[in-house]
């Protein structure tokens, strides 16, 4: 009994921060098809960002959230405004953007590396303590990340499904041309996805970064994650991203307990491997399936 | 026109390897020597890379994994299988091969970023088991070695046995093995773009649906692709392994695929030299950026984003509309190369 | 070293604000008083060390100490009049290929007369036969066993390649020994007789977690949990509910890197089991007792080289630190530092250094090296003929003033560190039964 | 009066290739033009070049004597330019009713857009009972009458239908052309690309013939009549 709570607060807490991490993946695949690969990064910065500000405004949590939110946003914005925007429109849009922001990915890592440099810093942004449940200890930590990631993905569930943004989007998403002769500005939209999904892995990092360290590389790990969850649940699949994260994580943690630790990932990765050779529009995806 | 440019290519290929079989005559220190070879090295695998990605259209992100596989293949079969090295280098490149026959096979249902995507997952899936394999297969002394040398890899194998044979000058040996699957590979290359076989990759890179009604089996010229590709990629491998003594996990790893792909891409992707030029590119700078202290990440961020922006056809592109550009309007500058076209 | 010192200062304050001075920068300076100036050429020292990638914190302390030490020595006149310039090529946490290419520049292209570095992740032997063919020398801290193999393999080979520490192999006997020596004292009474090993991937942290699962009979333990994890690692749910679910006695990390570690006891403390707690190398960082916090108070770690808890050691972390501030790890530092100290007393001892493949004037530096006992901040360096390691104390030595010290901290207050509480004459402090542990 | 829209010598293509080379049309207010031509010959390309999807290499467009040649296509269809696209088009994972939304994304006054949204499920009461069904469990004729609804959605002043009836059932083209005939009478003007002439003879003011690029020959509905034996020719013997 100890143990299965045990792997079911390991799965949640593992699951969480995969899905803030993969929810701005798909969201930026599913809108724009491009496979954000400077996604870790946008993690990474908004950690740094919640770190380094955190000791001018204070450590409150919802404070250093929004810090990183709005570091992420403005991140995503940018990386729009000077790389995405100019391929949009070019041949192997998909293949150039994903060599495109690998290079911003590099890049910015190492920036930070000389800014910041390689120590291992503790993300000062998080909350103490711990509860006990059936005799198990749960640090409060890990309850603050399941909760943001189900807050999160409960907002943008309900941006994307209930409000005329939500359905711009979508709208984007599904037929660029189409979104345009109805007089949409899909430019404007794109801008705004990767605002937005800027600010989600902004507070991913913050979450992932209060479990682990800061460190420019921090966001490599998470983003092959991600990439994993985004792929099973079916590109560009924001919902099917938010569940598999969970299934994932919980996977996980049985496969290291059962297994052995060194398995989990790999398993994950078999996971891939057989989704994309079997189903590659993965377990939840319909749309966007390039197949020959 | 096919035959001619074959002709043509063959002729610059004889030269490059000319150039390169008497660079030694001129160059003695063993650093130089050793960043030529890992030049020629590099190169090799740039223009595999090259041959998949920019001829045959798949994105594949395996490339470092048949690199690897060479690598760990001569290490494996010299060490515990006790193959002499000069054995290990081809059975090394055939096991890449066979990998890559099987990867092709499992990508052949997608395309575009799913197949990077299912390559990359193959690789870092194998990488991680091999960092993460704690058993001893075998013990070396008071350390222990895994069955694929765990995170640390094999190292001080079997090499190319040059050390005894010409004492110090022993870098010229390794020099000329690399040399010679340099010159292979090069002339191998011209021969499948600007052969039959490039016909086939350029129909169904440009168009599937046409290649396909024209009698073009996309499914068997890709494959075809991926295993002449791991072919040559493995060979480099080998050699790199019997020049370094080494095979380790870190030749697989994200970084050295973004170095690679930094100069496919500053090269020229699609283009028959630019894989040379990009790898030549892209040391000469990382060099410079070492005397200059640590830019070396910098400037490969740097580089993959402003070509992929600005130069899409890297170096080789630019250099090609400049040379049609001042061969045509006999006017040289800017002005003659810039293009109207707005696609 | 202000000018504005009183005339006499007390031992004390003279240790203070000297660093290690008191010891061997004042040889150092003795015998380039006497010597006359023979060139103002500067001596290259080349350090390739993992300045990015994972282990970028450890190779950037491996820089600072060597710019430390070159300072010191700088001051006082370099060696034999030549000041030593420092050069550094990042190896990007890679593998051999990268150490040999980085050490084959620094040879050729800057004219290293030695090579002085830290560890380079996963290559034990990589730069030895470089360094060999060009005829210098070099020291480094890879502290793995396949160091003493290769040399013992060919010693007229490698004449010039030192490690200025023991090798891994130590570390497992040694911990056992020094739990063994806990019970003999009393100090700790084992609740069972079961021992958990965690290790993570790599030559370094499986070498040790084996030689301890080899030896765990002979001191009467049974190993009831062998576990690899990967890097990073920072759930440690999974291995957490199997040391829960099989309480042992110890618990023995030897995964090495301090944030994964940090993490470990993090989750540990939520719900400590009744088991001694020892960590490898990691813990023994800044970010370590930074990360963890009070959940690090009670942890043991080990470490072959370290810097000491007495006057020369904690005068050098004071300097350190005070030079490069608290995030800084002057048990990272005072490896390269230590290790350039004595290269340039040897070098100055010999006359002088040589050029690459001025291979006579080298091999008197290592001559100097191989004789020289010299004590720094991490204890006693002297070499081992036989594989050219460090001796180690007290695995093959008893007497401190022979052997670098394999020293064993337990952190008893996360704000100050360590307190050595092993071996003797060395230790400051007791050990103290950590609070999660039941007496 | 200015016309609502305008086009003088247009050439515009995909890539290096050129397929339009120098068109020239005029929409009137109240008129119904039609265009036709045989597959592949440039209809397509130019609704694309006049919505803005396909950039202009060179020509005028004018809305209402203002030249939008380098507008945006949001902000062409923001002064009144409405292009219902060939084939359905429709955000498949969207409801009919966010379909029809959509149309009228640019408007502001939901109040209006409401009344809009009943003249729609009045004129095609199929989709009134689909409103809530994705638009990919759509039937053809059923997506088509969603499409042209999007269009209607936004109360343009230009509205430009491709192939309104390609591949549909009889009764289904009626429809839609019963909705034509009801949106030109609000003063807009439109046009409609067909195949097949046939279509548009009782429904089109004037027709344009289109070949190779070019428009071969344009004419009241009445000249059509009477010149039937050259869109014959180049019809294919329609």
């Amino acid at each position: 009994m100890d143990i299965l709570i045990q792997i079911l607060v390991t799965g949640l807490t593992l699951g969480a921060m995969y899905a803030l991490a993969s929810v701005g993946l798909a969201l930026i695949f599913g809108t724009l098809g491009m496979f954000n690969m400077a996604h870790g990064l946008f993690m990474t910065i908004g950690a740094y960002a919640a770190f380094s500000l955190s000791g001018y405004l204070g450590l409150v949590l919802p404070v250093g959230l929004l810090i990183a939110m709005a570091a992420g946003a403005l991140i995503g914005v940018l990386t729009h405004l000077l790389i995405v925007r100019f391929m949009l429109t070019g041949p192997n849009f998909e293949t150039n953007v994903m060599v495109a922001t690998a290079g911003l990915a590099i890049l910015l890592q190492d920036v930070l590396l000389k800014i910041f440099g390689a120590y291992p810093f503790t993300q000062p942004v998080k909350v103490e303590g711990t509860i006990r449940l059936a005799g198990v200890a749960i640090t409060l930590q890990s309850v603050v990340i399941v909760a943001v990631a189900l807050v999160l993905i409960s907002a943008i569930a309900f941006l994307l499904l209930r409000t005329r943004f939500g359905m711009t989007i979508r709208a984007t998403a599904m037929n660029r041309e189409a979104a345009e002769l109805m007089g949409v500005r899909t430019t404007r939209v794109y801008l705004q996805v990767m605002g937005l999904a800027g600010a989600l892995a902004g507070a991913a990092g913050l979450m992932i970064s209060s479990l682990t360290t800061l460190s420019p590389q921090m966001g490599g790990d998470p983003l092959l994650k991600a990439f994993v969850i985004c792929v099973v649940a079916g590109l560009g699949n924001v919902w099917g991203a938010g569940i598999c994260a969970f299934a994932l994580g919980l996977l996980e943690a049985t496969v290291q307990f059962e297994f052995g630790v060194r398995f989990g990932f790999p398993v994950m990765l078999l996971l891939v491997i057989l989704v994309l050779v079997w189903r590659p529009q993965g377990l939840f995806g319909r749309e966007r399936v390039v197949r020959l | 026109m096919g035959n001619n440019n074959l002709r043509r290519h063959l002729l610059v290929a004889a030269l490059i390897a000319l150039a390169f079989a008497v660079l030694p005559l001129f160059v003695t220190e063993r650093y130089f020597l050793g960043e030529v070879i890992i030049f020629l090295i590099w190169s090799i695998v740039a223009a595999n890379w090259n041959l998949l990605m920019g001829h045959a259209g798949v994105f594949s992100l395996a490339q470092m994994l048949f690199f690897a596989t060479g690598a760990y293949g001569v290490a494996v079969a010299t060490q515990f299988a006790g193959l002499s090295i000069w054995l290990a280098i081809p059975v090394a490149a055939l096991a890449a091969t066979l990998l890559a026959l099987i990867i092709g096979a499992a990508c052949l249902r997608l395309s575009g970023a799913y197949v990077a995507l299912l390559t990359y997952a193959i690789a870092e899936m194998i990488h991680i088991l091999i960092v993460t394999d704690t058993a001893c297969f075998r013990q070396v002394g008071g350390s222990c070695l895994q069955l694929f040398g765990g995170a640390r890899g094999f190292s001080r194998f079997e090499d190319f046995g040059f050390r005894p044979l010409l004492k110090a000058d022993w870098i010229l040996g390794n020099y000329y093995v690399v040399w010679a699957v340099f010159a292979f590979t090069i002339f191998a290359l011209v021969v499948v773009i600007h052969g039959r076989l490039g016909l086939g990759f350029r129909a169904i890179r440009d168009n599937v649906g046409y290649a396909g009604s024209r009698g073009i089996n996309r499914r068997k010229i890709q494959l075809i692709a991926f295993g002449i590709s791991a072919f040559l990629t493995g060979l480099a491998g080998a050699v790199y392994a019997g020049h370094f003594r080494f095979a380790g996990p870190s030749l697989f790893e994200f970084s050295s695929l973004m170095f690679v792909l930094a100069m496919v891409i500053v090269g020229g992707l699609g283009s028959t030299w630019g894989p040379l030029i990009g790898a030549a590119a892209i040391m000469t700078v990382v060099e410079i950026t070492k005397e200059l202290g640590d830019a070396r990440a910098i400037v490969l961020g740097l580089a993959l984003i402003l070509f992929v922006l600005f130069l899409p056809k890297g170096l080789a592109g630019s250099l090609e509309r400049l040379q049609r550009a001042t061969g045509l309007s006999r006017k040289p500058g800017p002005e003659a190369s810039t293009s109207k076209d707005p696609a | 070293m202000s000018d504005s010192q009183p005339k006499a200062p007390s031992r004390r304050k003279f240790l203070k604000t000297m660093g290690i001075s008191a010891g061997s920068t004042a040889m150092l300076a003795g015998l380039n008083q006497s010597a006359s100036a023979q060139s103002s050429e500067p001596v290259k020292i080349g350090c390739p060390a993992p300045l990015t990638g994972i282990v970028a914190a450890d190779g950037i302390e491996f820089r600072r100490g060597l710019e430390m030490a070159a300072e010191e020595i700088n001051a006082v006149g370099g060696i034999l009049g030549r000041p030593v310039e420092l050069v550094f090529v990042d190896t990007e946490s890679k593998g051999d290929d990268v150490v040999i290419q980085a050490a084959q520049r620094l040879i050729d292209r800057d004219k290293a007369s030695a090579l002085v570095l830290g560890y380079n992740l996963e290559t034990g032997t990589a730069l030895h036969d470089v360094a060999a063919d060009s005829g210098i020398v070099a020291m480094h801290s890879n502290t793995v066993v396949a160091h003493d193999e290769l040399v013992r393999s060919d010693p007229e080979k490698y004449w010039g390649i030192f490690q200025y520490d023991p090798p891994e192999t130590f570390y497992g006997i040694g911990f056992l020994d020094f739990v063994k020596g806990l019970e003999d004292r009393g100090e700790f009474t084992r609740p069972n007789n079961k021992i958990a090993i965690i290790t993570g991937p790599g030559t370094y942290s499986t070498n040790i977690a084996n030689a301890i699962k080899d030896n765990a009979d002979k001191y009467g333990l049974e190993v009831s949990l062998f576990e690899s994890v990967n890097v990073p690692i920072s759930e440690w749910g999974p291995t957490l509910a199997k040391v829960r679910a099989d309480e042992p006695a110890i618990i023995a990390v030897t995964h090495f890197y301090a944030a994964d570690q940090a993490q470990f006891m993090n989750q540990f403390m939520s719900q400590p089991t009744n088991s001694l707690v020892y960590m490898q190398y990691g813990a023994s960082l800044a970010a370590f007792r930074d990360i963890a916090g009070v959940n690090s108070e009670g942890v043991i770690y080990a470490t072959v080289i370290g810097a000491l808890q007495d006057e020369i050691g904690s005068g050098f972390a004071e300097k350190y630190v005070g030079k490069f501030g608290d995030t800084s790890s002057p048990n990272g530092g005072g490896q390269t530092y230590q290790a350039l100290h004595a290269y340039a007393v040897a070098a100055a001892l010999a006359g002088g250094p040589g050029e690459p493949y001025e291979e006579d004037r080298n091999r008197m530096v290592a001559d100097r090296l191989r004789n020289l006992i010299y004590r720094g901040p991490m204890g006693t360096m002297r070499i081992n003929p036989d594989g050219q390691s460090a001796f180690c104390y007290p695995s093959q030595t008893n007497d401190p003033s022979l052997g670098m010290p394999h020293i064993f901290s337990q952190i008893q207050d996360k704000a100050v560190g360590g307190v050595l509480i092993a071996p003797s004459p060395y230790d400051v402090g007791a050990f103290k039964l950590p609070s999660w542990m039941k007496a | 009066m200015t016309a609502p829209l305008l086009a003088r010598d247009l050439v515009s293509g995909y890539h290096a290739r050129p397929v339009l080379q120098g068109v020239s049309v005029e929409l009137v207010a109240g008129r119904i033009a039609g265009l036709i031509g045989p597959n592949g010959h440039g209809k397509t390309t130019l609704l694309r070049t006049l919505s803005g999807s396909i950039p202009l290499r060179s020509g005028k467009i004018e809305m209402n004597g203002e030249d939008v040649s380098r507008v945006p296509v949001c902000d062409r269809v923001g002064r009144g330019l409405v292009h219902i696209p060939q084939g359905d088009q429709l955000f498949g994972d969207l409801s009919v009713e966010e379909n029809l939304r959509m149309g009228a994304y640019l408007r502001d006054d939901q109040k209006a857009v409401r009344q809009t949204l009943d003249e729609v499920f009045t004129i095609f009461p199929r989709l009134a009972e689909r409103r809530r069904q994705t638009a990919s469990s759509l039937s053809g004729g059923e997506r088509r009458m969603a499409g042209i609804g999007r269009g209607l959605m936004a109360e343009g002043r230009v509205l430009m239908v491709d192939e309104p009836s390609l591949g549909l059932a009889p009764l289904v083209i009626e429809q839609i052309y019963e909705a034509l005939r009801q949106a030109v009478q609000s003063d807009r003007a439109i046009l409609v690309v067909e195949e097949n002439p046939s279509r548009l003879l009782g429904v089109a003011d004037a027709i344009y013939l289109m070949d190779a690029g070019r428009i071969v020959w344009s004419g009241s509905a009445a000249e059509t009549v009477n010149s039937s034996d050259i869109l014959a020719t180049y019809l294919g013997g329609h």
